[in-house]
């Protein structure tokens, strides 16, 4: 329980997926200008990441043990396809659903949080449980960065950003700043 | 949290700025003489403008009707002087926009004695017959919003009014009409109330007046006499006399949002309005003057005076001495709400409680900072709104998002936000440009 | 050896696995959509980096069709692509005739008297919302650019004599000063209607003339030199009926008192004697 | 018309003004600042003064150099960039390097604040951004802490202040010292609280002396430049939060007051936490970043892996602020909360 | 794309798409059993050095080594290929292939981020004889002097576990189970010593004083 | 399919990379293994030289492959094909330079998902013949490779006082540590990127300026 809860921690704050292990910045840094959609593709993203550490537990459990070298294309083509038949799914089953959430699966696969999570999960050796919490940890870690990233921006916006560095240079000071607040985080639960 | 407002009289929020009443608190009405041109714009009021019923080159008695009422939400207007219609067309009003107005050329012959006419019963009139009336009278608001006064005793079917609500507040700086009228005619003010009171069916009056005019408080409370009428001492607190806050320091009752005092059943009234109305109904004199104060520290001899509507503000200021060599800006209203005035030859219009006058030390305008976000905004707003936040978001023209999010249209415009702020930010004019714009936009769009 | 086998079997296996199911899933379960939108998602990268700010291509696509965005907010789309997105999506656009906005005032700080002096904020309307910002005629133009700041295409400057001057060739006729402006003074016309009227005050006769230097002071004369039926006077106004087809010509302007009636060859307040020169040369 | 007026001024409504500035506001902190700043002279000598020197100047001349002409004397004389510099010294320990002092106000004020817009718009505050940037970049330096020495040897001045520019600063073992809440974190040990109330300890230049820090935060609640629900709302979550730890176990949890009177609790929350511009209007969000404020301090001071968690625990509620701000909106008079009439 | 194609070709039978994707998946899995097994020797050959290298470097004069596992009951050998799992430890022997102590691998988290140690164990003395860090990603300068600090390290060569190692603060050193911790890198300091702690108390009921006999020679 | 008609020229396709369109600078892709693994110099070659492999490598295969993908599993057969590359590159690392691999970690897999390398099958490779596109290619991993190279060296100096492990100012030098840590990072890409920002404005300013000189000749 204290591991479980330790790895939670870790992902959602110490080890922030965005900040400290620079996982998914393409989203981070491209659709973090609005308050919402930062909001929603943060919760698309922690569920893509449970998918994914299903999946890659699967895999691990099944699959590799007898081709350890299939590792990285069977995680891309299963995670993929099944985002991929997940997204059709909520098309056509529940359209409300896929403009909150759904629209953001293609942009959620592509990026590296996905696949990033697969692999250090395996790496550590994760076993089903400790996966998901870690995907869970991941993705609230991912919604917070977003989240603030997005409210910074939102005011930013309205505020006197010198033209010269209006765009990715600010996005990536203030992310460079927020990562910096975020070390204040370094050592939770694991001193003592 | 009830005991406390109720001991304390006053709202929540605001400002205090300092009152300089001094200069003309204690100097008697006078009459000003008359000149020889008025301009009585035809849309002075709110509502739809007043229809002319002269025509140029018209003679013209002193109170007598020269334009009727354009709709019900819409008032007459009468001659201020004996003359002649010089014109019917664009002149320039207080806003510096030119609008339709009538021109009269004074008889410099004439007496300008009103035709006596005989008292109204008052008492036996129906509420529609005294309605009538005072539409007749061209009796609008003398608080300042120049609302057209019968609009606002036609209370709907299913409302009824408890309370009437007298403002003797005046918690705009520098202005002393509403005291002087409080301190010099107690008795038309308490008369005024009473017909109105008797007239709405309200069970009470309540004439509410900031504490530091003690002695229009003491003689108003001598003259109630047995009279269902309560004189309240009130915190002295801008704007303490914005009728939602003077409700809110009377009775400690909010008036919803976009609604008017009268949904919850309270009618709010000037202490100018009421006297216009006991005069009305004692000589049948219609609002063809009113009481204006003239001072600030740009003025030669500042007076309180009593101004036939009309008159050039020139003119106003000549028989006050003139203006100083050093004056910089001279508005009309309050230096916390008022107009700022373009062209001296803009008449006196029947909201005009004031014409100030400043220099250059009270004008300058303050070196603007960006906003520090300290708050102090917010702490002055009576309306809870977030200046701070409107007056970023109108630098941005984020208009609609002012007005959608952060309830722009709210704002009274007080200033009281403005007035607090230690960076010398606008905020008031950013709210009045977002407004207008949006105001301009709807216009557009229903056009389409 | 074993390893040599399970490694391509695993693998097609999967594939024939993951395609099934996707080749069914997409049998089944499709959603039919505007046809441009798929087209234009087939134009676009189809990277999903979200580098636009959308959630990816499709989104984006939607918004694109829908005129919500512009092609170039894509960073990994070449300019030829974005140039492609634009011209798929422009078809139906349709523009006949360009179109730029013109200014109904030609009274600048050199032609148009000033009562007062404005001491607020820099923009037009919060001028006119204090007291009409202390511009003599209430009419016309503050010259505290407004329109210009509001121009996303950058096609408004003021010029020293604090007019705004529409540069013809960045005007898209999008119409946003047209909306900022508190006087209204911008319309959106063709450029091919040459003859114009700078001035937009109701006032007539001498009212206009001590007000400002170029107003129309609604002498008729332009009225007189059309042809007939062409000008009506309105509001004290010239107003130009080109819908009726009669001919247009700078003969409407040679009597005019002030120049509030001009002849215009391109943009507005272009240096003023050469087109005072060609509107001579028109003449003559 | 009326040539012959002199033209009028239209200048819009209110023409009153209350006549606080925010220069006033500004020299209003400075003044606070002073006696905590003369007793850190009076603990830590001229060292603490060169310290203090070289960050100003960094702060000042960055803003300087980066701001276009023609807005330059405006904004140098709103005093606050030479605040930032004073606040951010005043969180260095005494013997830091100078060039190191001077590149964190430089930091400051260039991507704290600068990159922003300038005064206002920051979200950030720029002293803590110039601080936490320091702290990372040369943690062994920053965390390098001094005995007192006391007015004697007044001036003495490290040989770490003095190291060139990019050198390592030299070791210095016989003058290093813990913090109060070094001691607590890795030994344990409480210091005593009169100690702390005066400023008897090492630490950074202008944390020591509760007291007299405590004095200008009122003298700042005087004057209204500070929203006093912030240093209450940090001081009262904080104290709560670490009587419950200190209830569970008193010998491993350090005491309510102890965590109230150590390290930079009463600097960080009657100066710095209180910046206007990086706090939240809306007076709930004052207390709700105020909470969050004392929640993470004591959760990093005691469960992380800093000894002192105040730096931190402001950023990271500057970087809510604007969510913060949004969601507690005040009620707007006649409406009811969720903002219809 | 995934849905919405244009009706605008003809589209290619269910058959096609399944198809080119199981032949796409069939030749990588041929390129990649290619490259595996051509790269795999020196990989495998890399680990096991790596391996080796490390526990050589935990337990002195230790030469030779073998893979063990605790079954519940006692320690049996594994062959060198064995996958490693969490009951895995090492067992070290000198050239003449006699026992000299066991090599532990344990995780835990620092002050960043998770640390893998390695530490060498003689049950005989009840002693650790020496700690590596095999994986961490504590900050540059302060906590990587875990294994960056001399010093740091041979604290570990002779120390005691009993009751169990304590970290104190630099210099304070007086007891045989008693480490300094790094001035500026306690937490990580301490991190190391609590991750071998808790592998002490897992693994000390466990351990024989002399594991099982040297059964492969390695090389 | 969108194959423009325009003559391409592939020295210029390739030249487009390295400044006018680089992946970096101006398309911001990329971003994870551009900020991840530029701590150091060498580490920043050796990913841009790996994402240099895969992606010349799928662009040629994808561009030469484009008559038989159908376009419905298109995206499925790039992302097989950059994963067969992604594992070779992945293996022969390890077997070669296993101490590099460590350190690069799990980043050499996650080439994958780096959205430049679909991006480029995506937008070019599948639309334009073999020699245009492994130009492209070319280009756009040399730029990304050079905008690697930059940041790491930066970090590198500042954060070791080091170039490849080289000491550049003696002994004695204050390593600024946060330029290894993640906020280190972000700044510096971002002030890089200002700095990117600001020569190109004052490159368009002089071009402008010289415009407007020769206007003034004419
Ligand atoms: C900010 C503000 C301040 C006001 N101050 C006064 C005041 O001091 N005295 C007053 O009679 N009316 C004042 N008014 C106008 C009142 O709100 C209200 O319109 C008036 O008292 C109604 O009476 P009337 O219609 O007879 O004028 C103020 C309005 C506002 C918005
Ligand atoms: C690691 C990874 C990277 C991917 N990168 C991209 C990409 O850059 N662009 C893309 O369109 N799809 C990419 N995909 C595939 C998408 O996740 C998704 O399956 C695909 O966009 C669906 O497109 P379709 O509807 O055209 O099949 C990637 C998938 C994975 C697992
Ligand atoms: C940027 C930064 C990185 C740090 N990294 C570590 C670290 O990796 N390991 C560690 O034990 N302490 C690290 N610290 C220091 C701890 O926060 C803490 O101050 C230290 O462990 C206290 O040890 P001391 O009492 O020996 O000075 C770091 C500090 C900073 C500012
Ligand atoms: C009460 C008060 C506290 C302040 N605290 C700080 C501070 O902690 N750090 C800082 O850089 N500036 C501080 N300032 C100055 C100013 O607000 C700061 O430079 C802005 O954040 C820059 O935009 C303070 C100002 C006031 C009035
Ligand atoms: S002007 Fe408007 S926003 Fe400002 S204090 Fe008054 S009501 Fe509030
Ligand atoms: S009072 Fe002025 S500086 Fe303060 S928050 Fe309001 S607008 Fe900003
Ligand atoms: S045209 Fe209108 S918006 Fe433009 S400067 Fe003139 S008044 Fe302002
Ligand atoms: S008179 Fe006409 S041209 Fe002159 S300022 Fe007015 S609108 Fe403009
Ligand atoms: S490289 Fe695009 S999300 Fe990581």
């Amino acid at each position: 329980m204290d591991n479980l809860i330790w790895i939670f921690i870790s992902a959602l704050l110490v080890n922030n997926f965005v900040l400290a292990y620079f996982l998914g910045l393409c989203p981070f840094l491209g659709v973090s200008s609005k308050l919402e959609t930062s909001f929603r593709l943060g919760l698309a993203t922690t569920f893509v990441l449970i998918i994914t550490a299903l999946c890659s537990w699967f895999l691990n459990t099944y699959v590799l043990t007898h081709a350890p070298y299939l590792r990285l294309i069977s995680f891309i083509v299963v995670i993929a396809s099944t985002v991929q038949f997940i997204e059709m799914a909520i098309k056509k089953l529940s359209p409300a659903l896929f403009q909150s959430l759904g629209i953001f699966l293609p942009l959620i696969t592509t990026n590296c949080a996905i696949l990033g999570l697969a692999i250090f999960a395996t790496n550590r050796g994760y076993g089903l449980w400790e996966g998901l919490t870690f995907a869970l940890g991941a993705g609230a870690g991912f919604t917070l960065a977003m989240v603030l990233m997005a409210g910074m921006r939102e005011e930013a916006e309205i505020g006197s950003v010198p033209a010269l560095v209006r765009g990715t240079a600010f996005n990536l000071i203030i992310s460079g700043i927020l990562s910096m607040a975020f070390m204040g985080f370094a050592g939770l639960f694991s001193s003592t | 949290m009830g005991l406390f407002f109720s001991l304390r009289n006053s709202f929540d929020h605001g400002v205090h700025p300092r009152h300089h009443k001094e200069q003309t608190a204690e100097l008697p009405i006078q009459r000003v003489p008359f000149v020889a041109r008025y301009v009585m714009p035809l849309g002075q009021h709110i509502g739809a403008p007043a229809k002319p019923v002269v025509k140029v080159g018209e003679r013209v008695q002193r109170g007598q009707l020269i334009a009727e009422a354009g709709a019900f939400v819409s008032t007459t207007l009468h001659s201020p002087v004996t003359g002649t219609v010089r014109d019917i067309g664009p002149h320039r009003y207080i806003d510096g926009n030119f609008r339709p107005a009538i021109e009269i050329e004074a008889d410099p012959y004439a007496t300008q004695q009103l035709p006596p006419r005989p008292a109204i019963d008052w008492q036996g009139l129906s509420i529609d017959e005294f309605i009538a009336q005072v539409q007749a009278a061209g009796i609008v608001g003398m608080g300042g919003a120049a609302f057209p006064s019968h609009v606002k005793y036609a209370i709907p079917e299913g409302q009824q009014i408890d309370d009437l609500l007298v403002n003797g507040a005046e918690c705009e700086p520098y202005l002393t009409t509403d005291h002087r009228l409080m301190v010099e005619r107690p008795e038309a003010v308490i008369r005024g109330t009473e017909i109105v009171r008797q007239k709405l069916g309200a069970k009470r009056a309540t004439i509410g007046v900031e504490k530091n005019k003690p002695d229009a408080i003491a003689l108003l409370k001598q003259h109630v006499g047995e009279l269902p009428i309560e004189v309240l001492g009130l915190e002295v607190k801008y704007p303490q006399g914005a009728e939602k806050m003077l409700i809110k320091a009377a009775y400690n009752r909010e008036v919803p949002a976009g609604a008017l005092p009268r949904d919850i059943g309270v009618a709010v009234n000037n202490v100018g309005t009421v006297v216009a109305i006991a005069d009305y109904f004692d000589t049948g004199m219609p609002l063809i003057e009113r009481v204006v104060t003239v001072a600030g520290p740009g003025v030669a001899e500042p007076a309180n005076l009593i101004v036939p509507l009309g008159t050039p503000i020139r003119e106003v200021l000549r028989f006050c001495g003139g203006l100083k060599e050093s004056t910089r800006e001279v508005i009309m209203g309050g230096p916390m709400m008022g107009t700022p005035i373009a062209d001296l030859d803009a008449p006196i219009l029947k909201g005009s409680s004031g014409i100030l006058a400043f220099t250059a030390s009270e004008t300058g305008r303050p070196q603007e900072y960006p906003c520090i976000r300290c708050g102090r905004c917010l702490e002055a707003c009576p309306y809870f709104l977030n200046p701070s936040r409107l007056a970023k978001l109108g630098k941005a023209r984020l208009f609609e998002q002012m007005r959608d999010d952060y309830h722009l249209m709210d704002c009274v415009e007080c200033g009281a936000c403005t007035f607090a702020c230690p960076s010398g930010i606008p905020i008031v004019q950013h709210i009045r440009t977002a407004k207008d714009d949006l105001r301009q936009q709807k216009v557009r769009s229903e056009k389409q | 050896m074993n390893e040599l086998l399970t490694a391509p079997a695993i693998m097609t296996g999967l594939g024939l696995f993951f395609g099934v199911i996707l080749a069914v899933a997409y049998k089944l379960l499709r959603v039919e959509e505007d046809s441009r939108i798929a087209r234009t998602e087939e134009l676009l990268p189809g990277t999903n980096c979200g580098a636009c700010g959308e959630p990816g291509c499709l989104p984006f696509a939607q918004k694109l069709v829908v005129g919500e965005v512009e092609p170039s907010k894509c960073t990994v789309a070449s300019s030829d692509d974005i140039d492609e997105i634009a011209d798929f999506l422009g078809v139906d656009a349709g523009e006949a005739e360009k179109r730029v906005a013109r200014l109904k005032c030609a009274g600048g700080k050199a032609q148009a008297f000033q009562i007062a002096e404005y001491d607020g904020f820099e923009s037009c309307r919060a001028a006119a919302v204090v007291s009409g910002g202390g511009k003599g005629c209430s009419w016309g133009c503050l010259g505290l650019a407004d329109c210009g700041v509001v121009c996303d295409f950058d096609a408004i400057q003021m010029n020293d004599n604090g007019l705004p001057v529409v540069d013809i060739d960045k005007c898209t006729a999008c119409g946003d000063c047209v909306d900022a402006c508190p006087k209204d003074l911008f319309e959106l016309l063709p450029l091919s209607r040459k003859l114009y009227v700078q001035c937009n005050t109701p006032l007539a006769g001498e009212s206009v003339t001590v007000l400002c230097s170029v107003g129309c002071d609604g002498c008729a004369k332009c009225a007189a030199d059309a042809a007939p039926g062409l000008i009506e006077m309105k509001n004290e106004l010239p107003l130009i009926h080109y819908e009726s087809g009669l001919p247009v010509t700078p003969k409407a302007t040679s009597r005019c008192p002030t120049g509030a009636i001009q002849w215009l060859e391109g943009g507005q307040f272009v240096e003023e004697e050469s087109q005072n020169e060609s509107r001579y040369a028109q003449l003559h | 018309m009326s040539k012959q007026d002199p033209k009028l001024l239209l200048q819009p409504a209110p023409l009153l003004r209350q006549g606080m500035t925010t220069p006033a506001a500004m020299r209003d902190v400075w003044l606070a600042l002073l006696p905590a700043t003369a007793a850190a002279l009076w603990y830590f000598g001229l060292a603490a003064l060169l310290v203090l020197v070289a960050s100003i100047a960094g702060s000042v001349l960055t803003e300087w150099a980066f701001t276009p002409k023609e807005r330059r004397a405006i904004t140098l004389r709103d005093n606050s960039a030479a605040l930032t510099g004073l606040l951010l010294g005043l969180t260095l320990p005494p013997a830091l390097p100078l060039w190191m002092a001077f590149v964190g106000g430089a930091v400051a004020i260039g991507i704290g604040k600068l990159i922003w817009g300038g005064l206002g718009a920051n979200i950030f505050n720029p002293a803590l951004v110039g601080r936490a940037f320091l702290l990372a970049t040369f943690p062994i330096a920053m965390t390098s802490w001094t005995v007192q020495q006391g007015p004697a040897e007044f001036f003495t001045v490290h040989a770490s202040n003095l190291t060139a520019p990019f050198m390592q600063a030299p070791v210095m073992d016989t003058l290093s010292a813990a913090t109060p809440l070094g001691q607590m974190k890795f030994e344990q040990s409480a210091t005593p609280l009169w100690d702390l109330l005066i400023g008897n300890t090492a630490g950074s230049i202008g944390e020591t002396s509760a007291l007299l820090l405590l004095l200008g935060g009122i003298y700042l609640f005087l004057r209204r430049d500070l929203d006093w629900r912030i240093p209450v709302g940090i001081f009262a979550s904080a104290a709560l939060f670490s009587a419950i730890l200190y209830g569970v176990d008193a010998e491993r949890y350090p005491s309510a007051l102890f965590t109230l009177l150590s390290g930079g609790m009463l600097l960080g929350a009657l100066f710095m936490a209180t910046d206007p511009v990086t706090s939240p209007v809306t007076p709930k969000g004052a207390w709700v970043f105020a909470i969050g404020v004392g929640f993470l301090v004591v959760l990093i001071r005691v469960f992380g892996g800093f000894p002192e968690g105040m730096m931190y625990a402001i950023l990271l509620m500057n970087a809510a602020t604007p969510l913060i701000d949004r969601w507690t909106q005040p009620r707007v008079f006649g409406r009811n909360k969720g903002g219809s009439a | 794309m995934s849905s919405g194609l244009p009706i605008m070709e003809k589209e290619p039978s269910s058959t096609t798409l399944v198809a080119a994707l199981a032949i796409a998946g069939f030749l990588s899995g041929i390129i990649i059993i290619g490259v595996y097994l051509a790269t795999f020797d020196t990989i495998a050959e890399n680990k096991a050095r790596e391996l080796r290298e490390a526990v050589f470097r935990v337990l002195p004069n230790v030469t030779r080594m073998q893979k063990l596992r605790y079954d519940g009951s006692e320690l049996v050998v594994l062959p060198d290929n064995a996958k490693d799992d969490e009951e895995t430890i090492y067992g070290g022997y000198n050239d003449a292939g006699e026992f000299v102590g066991y090599a532990i691998v344990n995780a835990g988290p620092g002050f960043q981020d998770t640390v893998r140690v390695i530490y060498g164990y003689r049950p005989a003395e009840r002693k650790v004889v020496g700690m590596w860090i095999l994986e961490s990603r504590e900050t540059p300068g302060l906590g990587d002097k875990i294994y960056k600090d001399a010093a740091f390290v041979a604290n570990f060569d002779n120390l005691g576990v009993d009751p169990e190692i304590v970290a104190v603060k630099k210099g304070t050193k007086s007891r045989a189970n008693e480490i300094d911790a790094i001035t500026g890198a306690t937490i990580s300091s301490k991190a190391v010593v609590r991750i071998m702690n808790e592998a002490h108390k897992k693994w000390d009921a466990r351990l024989p004083v002399t594991a099982p006999a040297l059964q492969q020679a390695a090389e | 399919m969108a194959i423009s008609s325009k003559k391409m020229n592939p020295y210029d396709e390739m030249m487009k990379g390295l400044w006018r369109d680089n992946p970096v600078f101006v398309q911001v892709l990329g971003m994870c293994p551009m900020l991840a693994v530029t701590n150091s110099a060498i580490n920043a070659i050796a990913m841009g030289l790996a994402t240099f492999f895969v992606l010349v490598g799928s662009s040629f295969l994808v561009s030469s492959l484009k008559r038989w993908i159908p376009k419905q599993v298109r995206i499925s057969v790039y992302i097989v094909i950059i994963a067969t590359f992604v594992t070779v590159v992945d293996y022969v690392l390890l077997a070669t330079v296993p101490a590099i691999h460590k350190e690069l970690g799990a980043f050499i897999p996650l080439i994958v998902a780096n959205c430049l390398i679909l991006g480029r099958q995506e937008a070019f490779a599948s639309r334009y013949p073999v020699k245009l596109a492994v130009m492209d290619a070319i280009g756009m991993a040399t730029g990304f490779l050079l905008a690697m190279f930059a940041l790491g060296s930066v970090r590198e100096i500042l954060g070791e006082g080091k170039l490849f492990g080289v000491s550049l100012f003696g002994d004695n030098f204050e390593p600024w540590v946060i330029m290894i840590l993640p906020p280190g990072g972000f700044i510096t890409l971002g002030l890089l990127l200002l700095l990117f920002n600001w020569v190109g404005e004052r490159k368009q300013a002089f071009i402008a300026q010289v415009a407007e000189a020769e206007r003034g000749k004419a």
